[in-house]
């Protein structure tokens, strides 16, 4: 596609109906994707609705603060992928990447809070997912979900990394990708290794020379991480990424805002309703 | 899309509408969600009918749904044919889901309770 | 083959060579193995679908034979009832999702694109995965074949909670049922994936002028099938996701002891399992809708309505799936409400019937093989359609149900209506495809005594149900009066057999040997047969515009005005740097082999092995997408004379033999770049 | 659709002699007479059915009629005949008339309401016993598992504990309402005797009911409709209707516990070595006699059997007790105890063994005992019965992990003999 004509991106003239392949794509996908999570919603609130005997009372396991928490995160990520799409459709590449970044931090956030969620209720609130109906459907809901959340993880990292490609193909890039990808995959486990040794050390009072010996390893890790992403991130040179490719990042923002928008009715009807 | 086959350059056309920013758009609605959101929470601690809580929740999330489609994924601004396509598997998953429910509460539906499950069947398991 | 760029092409925007690893390099391979593997070309893609399907109708075929034997006299013991059970599981998943529903694909991948004037769908690359990835799912529900633990016997249906671990499996190494859940799963994978691309397709890539109200119903029906498929797959996926986590993770989500419900089970499977029994039908209308009105040599009657009803069908679909669980005990008002609702869907279906013969009338009917085909079609699906009435009516199914009448009565459905359908599809569009003309002797012979043993199988059936002979029973007592429709139900299943033989035969011989056709030889109506046949790889050399609903036949009947256009969309493409086509990728293939890989060792219960699986996934989705770019140009040469390269006789090599690899044409002496002077390709990037 | 046949006339004969061979072939109306025929219905359940049945079929017929001869016409009438036909200027290219398909549309609705009437009636009848017979109808609990049904009567109380239980023979009063609370204590089962009433499923976790009245005494067949595993095909059972007298005479008679024949106890060793009977996979478990007055043959089974042999029955009795029978076997009043395998208490009066599937006889109760496996495959006296994890043994022991079977329960001839003659003389 030529680069040089201006773009209007709610007009493809390239396609019988003016919506972009790509859009309608994932818009169709989306379509499906209410039944899936139809059907898993169903399958939670029959077994609410009708709770087979010895169902835990659930209102006592669930902790509202944390899922607001969660809730508002995610809201937030939501914004910053609007806006990642708003600054790319009129060519900021650099706010665009920002904004992409913030959507990955909240979006890890909040599989964070989900980790830490059900850690909490299978070891704190004996819900497995195998002694009780309540623990298979909840989990397996809101499991599915966090999956389309770490997919929408995964796909915003790479499309990051897209954003580098050099303009110049007679660069070699493809070797680079691999190895930004690699770093930042193993920057935000050694990142959330730390930070979660950091908060156990504030808990248990312990002096930040126990946290060091504990975590060096975690600690160095993402200091060097970090680093190196910031080298790779530091890129002058012209990129072959631009307001062409805001249809690229409107579909999988479509994606991620669907991801939002499935845990406003989960958090309506799985966990508010509960308190009823 | 890169790979159609017809490819025609794009004719320059007028930005006529979307020009301003949509920024303090999308901040607005934010704040507006998350202020949704703090209410929903508040709403089921308050001491009122159950039917009112329940309904205002579904009221609450609906706008928040429709606020995040309709703005956060653009389909104000698209052609309404994407908006069609997205309703009819929201429709169908909604009628799906409250035909379940409905067929699954009905008097005839119910799962028999253990205690009549263990009564009529003590055999195996 | 080496990218050629002759000298007389314009040379548009020659951007430096991306430099890339040598893994990375791109295929460009026109013929020989490689050429498949790596194909994103809509044709292609649809005759791997089209050669795998009827493979594995050879399969499902065989599996019935068998089932027949076995019922041929009362207490038979040819075969064990472990092994009836895996043999009628494995009929059903066979033939419903390994071989109607990818012979559908396989001409909603080819006919489809050409039928609205595009060059590919819309996504090529996804297009060959969907391709990939059904061939997985296939190969994981066969492999039970193979090994200890047998071929999963749960039904193809799967109730809860005969798919539990305490049922299921005999031993710790059983994973029959596993298989089968990550079979279905894999496939439906597949079948979303294509369906999504072929919605994008019909409704983004029509030529212009084609609006929806001008196409072609057979691609209506694709959109409507498509929909289905998007539409009702996410619940029997979500079913087995249940049931997946119910065998590995202990859930409780259909394990009685913890309080689950196994009629959940069932109404998630009909939530997906009635959509599906219009997704086999509906491509199945779409086809004889062709090929009446070309044989009647006049429009289909009443196009709208035909079309309003196939939506219609497809929207109430949805809504009837209870009406397989009649007898489940819903109580009286849910029964009442699904078998009104399964009352009005017969509305929809019956007037397609209508129309059908509206088409007929004062029309000039040429008796051809397809013609027969399909008017045996509409008496078969008529029979069809009566038996399914019966079975709205709720007190009546409460005797047929799961009895011989309803077997008779999907059989008509499914092969007097589908397989009728399906196999008109490929006699009518053979010389398309293929450019050789199938027999009329051999072709109508083939029909007869398929028509004759289909009837002779299936209609008894309906007396045995009425009777009391329940289905998936490998015994009977001979005191039954099950006795004789029983056996002549098996003489009438080898008939059919030979039928089925005789046509395939027929095929075969024709794809090799058979005189080459004219184009058009139909007096076509629809786009696809403006092409030359075989079509070259970029179909239409000039974008056509459509002016009518039967497109071709206006443009047979306006010829000055048509090539005025011609010209003038010729200039404006060429203008524009020519014809882009999609270039060829390994990455589809690889994502496919790393979900076969992930679902194999899942299945096995083995998770490190299911995560690598999972890796490779990812990984050749990742090689994939940055890959976005790629487009080759080609310009058409334009002149008819020229040859192009045929897939005709390559393609059924290499499914046949790996060794095709040095019997197909690239393996022969290097091709001079003469005989392919029709096309010059460069990569553009 | 038109044969290219040589002469109409040949055609003709052609189908005559077809259709004349295949009457005598098919036997007249055997097609929809057998022992579980829709057609013949025995009760008002069935035959509300049977009736919604007709409707469907005679609205259905008409439509098929009209529309097939419509379809004949035009396929007969506008077929192009010859060459110059096929390459003659093609028809007018009309598009349709909306008139027309609008009306047929209306019609097809009319047919459809025709058949809704009649159905949504029935929907209501047959789905519970009516109002005003609710308190004349008798209650039975049937309940399906792998791979027979266990019938409770919980109106009938025993003496000590509990309520009458049988296996495989449902006695029901005839000319009254029964219903039949539909359990289930494994899988999916289907309760089904076609000629009282459609089926219903038996459901895990899911309480369903049907109801059926029998009009007159008779003995009808009634097979599991439901795919329930690798026996499917096998699971069968009986159901008897009664006079009030009769049926209140067999009740009286199954609260009894257990029938002792008495033994002369002349400390002899037991010495028979019966004539060993070879029975192929299979084999048929039925006879033509039993098959020409079932009911009748019914009634002789409730009298001890002439030819008992009393020291035989106290060695079976034994034997019963050694081979570990009274595990999984009620015979009450003697030692059996056992409830996951069908009450034996009275397992000589009833006509079949082995889930319906084989005439009660010496001959049959020797093949059933000696080699289950053979008779039913893969069945629960065989493999043993899963218990949670681990499995409780039958004929043989299952390594959980191989699924590798053992040998742990062995009965030779004359053992079958000896626990033949005991079961036999429990009436």
């Amino acid at each position: 596609m030529s680069h040089a004509a201006t773009i209007d991106h709610h007009h493809d003239v390239t396609t019988s109906t003016g919506i972009p392949n790509k859009k309608l794509f994932m818009w169709a996908f989306l379509a499906s994707d209410c039944m899936f999570f139809g059907a898993l919603i169903s399958t939670h609130l029959i077994y609410r609705l009708h709770p087979p005997p010895g169902s835990p009372d659930v209102s006592k396991i669930f902790s509202i603060e944390l899922t607001s928490f969660s809730t508002f995160i995610l809201l937030m990520s939501s914004l910053l992928m609007a806006l990642a799409v708003n600054s790319l459709q009129k060519g900021h590449v650099r706010s665009t990447r920002h904004n992409l970044l913030g959507t990955i931090f909240f979006g890890l956030i909040f599989l964070g809070c989900q980790v830490y969620e059900f850690n909490h209720f299978v070891h704190e609130k004996g819900l497995t997912l195998s002694n009780s109906i309540f623990g298979s459907t909840f989990y397996t809901l809101t499991g599915t979900h966090g999956c389309h959340v770490a997919i929408g993880v995964l796909w915003l990292v790479l499309m990051y990394i897209r954003s580098f490609k050099p303009a110049d193909p007679s660069r070699s890039w493809l070797a680079r990708a691999i190895a930004h990808f690699v770093v930042f995959t193993i920057t935000t486990v050694a990142g959330t290794a730390a930070v979660l040794g950091l908060v156990h050390t504030i808990q248990s009072h312990e002096s930040l020379s126990v946290f060091i010996d504990h975590h060096l390893l975690a600690t160095s890790t993402t200091v060097i991480g970090l680093a190196l992403l910031t080298w790779f991130g530091f890129s002058r040179k012209p990129v072959d990424f631009g307001e062409a490719n805001a249809i690229d990042v409107e579909s999988m923002g479509l994606y991620w805002h669907f991801v939002d928008i499935v845990w406003i009715v989960i958090f309506t009807v799985v966990y508010l309703l509960e308190y009823l | 899309m890169s790979l159609t086959m017809d490819a025609k350059i794009a004719t320059p056309t007028t930005h006529a509408g979307h020009t301003q920013s949509k920024f303090h758009t999308f901040v607005q609605i934010a704040m507006v969600l998350s202020v949704i959101t703090g209410v929903e929470i508040v709403i089921i601690y308050l001491p009122i009918g159950k039917w009112l809580v329940v309904s205002s929740l579904v009221v609450l999330s609906t706008v928040k749904f429709l606020l995040v489609i309709f703005y956060f994924m653009h389909l104000k601004w698209d052609k309404v044919f994407c908006t069609i396509l997205f309703f009819i598997g929201l429709v169908l998953a909604l009628g799906t889901v409250a035909a379940l429910l409905a067929l699954f509460g009905a008097e005839a539906s119910a799962p028999l309770t253990s205690q009549i499950l263990h009564h009529s069947a003590p055999v195996i398991v | 083959m080496d990218t050629i760029a002759p000298a007389s092409l314009p040379t548009h925007e020659a951007p430096a060579a991306e430099k890339r690893p040598w893994i990375f390099t791109r295929p460009t391979a026109k013929t020989g193995l490689i050429s498949w593997l790596t194909t994103v070309d809509h044709k292609r893609v649809g005759l791997m679908y089209g050669f795998s399907a009827l493979f594995f109708f050879l399969v499902g075929g065989f599996e019935a034979l068998l089932i027949r034997i076995q019922l041929a006299v009362p207490n038979n013991t040819f075969l064990q009832h472990q092994t009836y059970n895996e043999l009628f599981t494995m009929h059903a998943t066979t033939m419903i999702f390994l071989a109607v529903m990818p012979l559908s694909a396989a001409f909603f991948n080819y006919i489809m694109p050409l039928q609205i004037g595009a060059r590919d769908v819309a996504f090529p690359r996804l297009n060959g995965f969907a391709f990939w990835v059904f061939l997985a799912g296939a190969i994981i529900l066969n492999v039970g074949w193979f090994i200890k633990a047998g071929s999963p016997d749960i039904g193809w249906f799967g109730y809860a909670p005969l798919t539990s671990k305490a049922y299921s499996s005999q031993f710790a190494g059983d994973i029959s049922t596993d298989l089968w859940v990550m079979g279905l799963q894999i496939l439906g994978v597949s079948s979303v994936v294509g369906s999504l691309n072929f919605i994008v397709t019909i409704i983004n890539l029509r030529a212009p002028g084609m609006t929806m109200m001008r196409l072609p119903v057979f691609t209506w029906m694709t959109l409507i099938t498509a929909f289905l498929i998007i539409l009702s797959f996410p619940a029997i996926t979500i079913a087995l996701v249940e049931l997946m986590m119910d065998r590995n993770f202990d859930t409780g989500f259909f394990e009685i002891s913890k309080g689950g419900l196994p009629i959940l089970w069932q109404h998630l499977f009909w939530v997906f399992g009635h959509p599906e029994v219009y997704i086999l039908i509906l491509p199945a209308m779409g086809i004889i809708s062709e090929i009446l009105p070309t044989f009647s040599r006049k429009p289909l009657f009443g196009y709208p309505i035909v079309v309003f009803s196939g939506a219609c069908i497809g929207f109430l679909g949805f809504g009837v799936w209870s009406h397989h669980m009649f007898t489940t005990g819903m109580g009286a008002v849910a029964t009442a409400a699904f078998s009104l609702a399964t009352m009005a869907i017969a509305v929809p279906t019956g007037v397609k019937i209508f129309n059908w013969i509206g088409t007929l009338w004062g029309g000039h009917l040429k008796m051809t093989t397809p013609m027969m085909f399909a008017l045996g079609f509409i008496w078969m699906f008529m029979m069809g359609g009566f038996s399914g009435v019966m079975h709205a009516a709720a007190p009546a199914d409460a005797q047929q149900q799961d009895s011989y009448f309803v077997v008779a009565h999907f059989h008509y459905v499914l092969i007097g209506g589908s397989v009728f359908a399906l196999l008109a599809g490929i006699h009518y569009w053979f010389p398309l495809i293929f450019g050789r003309t199938v027999s009329e002797f051999w072709g109508k012979l083939s029909f007869w005594v398929i028509f004759v043993g289909f009837n002779t199988t299936f209609f008894p059936m309906h007396f045995l149900g009425l009777n009391g002979m329940p289905r998936r029973t490998a015994v009977y007592d001979g005191n039954m009066g099950w006795n004789s429709p029983n056996f002549i139900a098996t003489i009438g299943a080898f008939i059919l057999g030979i039928g089925i033989a005789i046509y395939f035969v027929t095929m075969v011989y024709t794809l090799f040997k058979g005189p080459k056709a004219a184009r058009d030889p139909w007096d076509g109506r629809t786009l696809e047969w403006a092409l030359p046949n075989p079509p070259p790889e970029y179909n239409f050399a000039v974008t056509p515009s459509v002016h009518a609903r039967d497109a071709f036949w206006y443009e047979k009947h306006h010829r000055d005005e048509i090539a005025r256009e011609k010209i003038q969309h010729a200039r404006s493409e060429s203008e524009h740097g020519g014809i882009h086509m999609p270039s060829q990728s390994w990455f589809p293939l690889l994502t496919a082999i790393g979900m076969l890989v992930g679902s194999l060792f899942l299945a096995n219960h083995n998770y490190l092995g299911a995560i690598s699986g999972g890796g490779l996934t990812i990984l050749g989705a990742y090689l994939w997408s940055p890959k976005a770019q790629a487009a080759t140009t080609c310009t058409p040469n334009l002149t008819p004379t020229a040859k192009t390269p045929t897939p005709s006789t390559e393609l059924p090599l290499i499914f046949l033999f790996p060794l095709s690899l040095y019997l197909s044409p690239s393996s022969s002496p290097p091709i001079p770049p003469t005989p392919t002077p029709s096309i010059g390709i460069k990569t553009k990037d | 659709m038109r044969l290219p046949a040589p002469s109409r006339i040949a055609f003709r004969q052609l189908a005559a002699l077809s259709l004349a061979s295949l009457a005598s072939f098919l036997g007249g109306w055997s097609w929809i007479e057998g022992p579980q025929s829709t057609f013949d219905t025995q009760g008002p359940v069935a035959k509300s059915q049977l009736d919604v049945f007709y409707t469907t079929v005679w609205v259905t017929g008409i439509i098929f009629v009209v529309v097939a001869g419509v379809l004949t016409y035009a396929t007969l009438k506008f077929r192009a005949r010859n060459e110059s036909d096929a390459h003659a200027e093609p028809p007018a290219q009309s598009h349709g008339n909306p008139f027309i398909e609008l009306g047929l549309i209306a019609a097809s609705v009319f047919a459809l309401v025709i058949i809704a009437v009649p159905t949504l009636r029935a929907i209501w009848y047959t789905y519970d016993v009516p109002e005003a017979e609710k308190a004349n109808a008798y209650e039975v609990n049937a309940t399906g598992l792998q791979w027979w049904f266990r019938f409770d009567y919980p109106s009938e109380g025993l003496d000590n504990s509990g309520h009458l239980v049988t296996g495989n023979e449902l006695v029901i009063p005839a000319n009254r309402p029964v219903r039949i609370n539909l359990r289930t204590a494994d899988v999916i089962h289907s309760f089904w005797v076609p000629k009282l009433a459609g089926k219903v499923d038996m459901l895990p976790n899911r309480g369903n009911h049907l109801w059926l009245q029998a009009d007159q005494p008779g003995y009808f067949w009634g097979q599991c409709a439901e795919f329930c595993g690798e026996d499917h095909a096998v699971m069968r059972f009986r159901v008897i209707a009664l006079e009030a007298k009769d049926f209140a005479e067999w009740v009286a008679q199954q609260k009894q516990p257990a029938r002792t024949v008495a033994t002369n106890l002349t400390a002899e060793p037991l010495r028979i070595q019966p004539a060993s009977l070879t029975f192929k996979r299979n084999a048929p478990g039925w006879s033509q006699e039993f098959d020409l007055n079932p009911l009748e043959n019914w009634k002789q089974k409730q009298f001890p059997e002439k030819d008992e042999n009393p020291a035989l029955i106290a060695h079976g009795r034994k034997l019963f007790q050694e081979k570990s029978c009274i595990s999984c076997h009620t015979v009450r009043g003697h030692e059996g105890v056992g409830t996951t395998a069908p009450d034996l208490t009275h397992v000589g009066a009833r006509t079949t063994i082995a889930g319906g599937l084989l005439e009660n006889n010496e001959a049959n109760l020797r093949r059933w005992i000696i080699d289950p496996n053979n008779v039913k495959p893969g069945n629960k006296m065989y493999v043993g019965v899963p218990l949670g994890a681990s499995v409780m043994p039958g004929y043989m022991l299952r390594d959980a992990k191989t699924g590798h079977l053992t040998p742990n329960i062995k009965i030779d001839n004359s053992e079958g003999a000896a626990l033949a003659a005991y079961l036999l003389s429990l009436k």
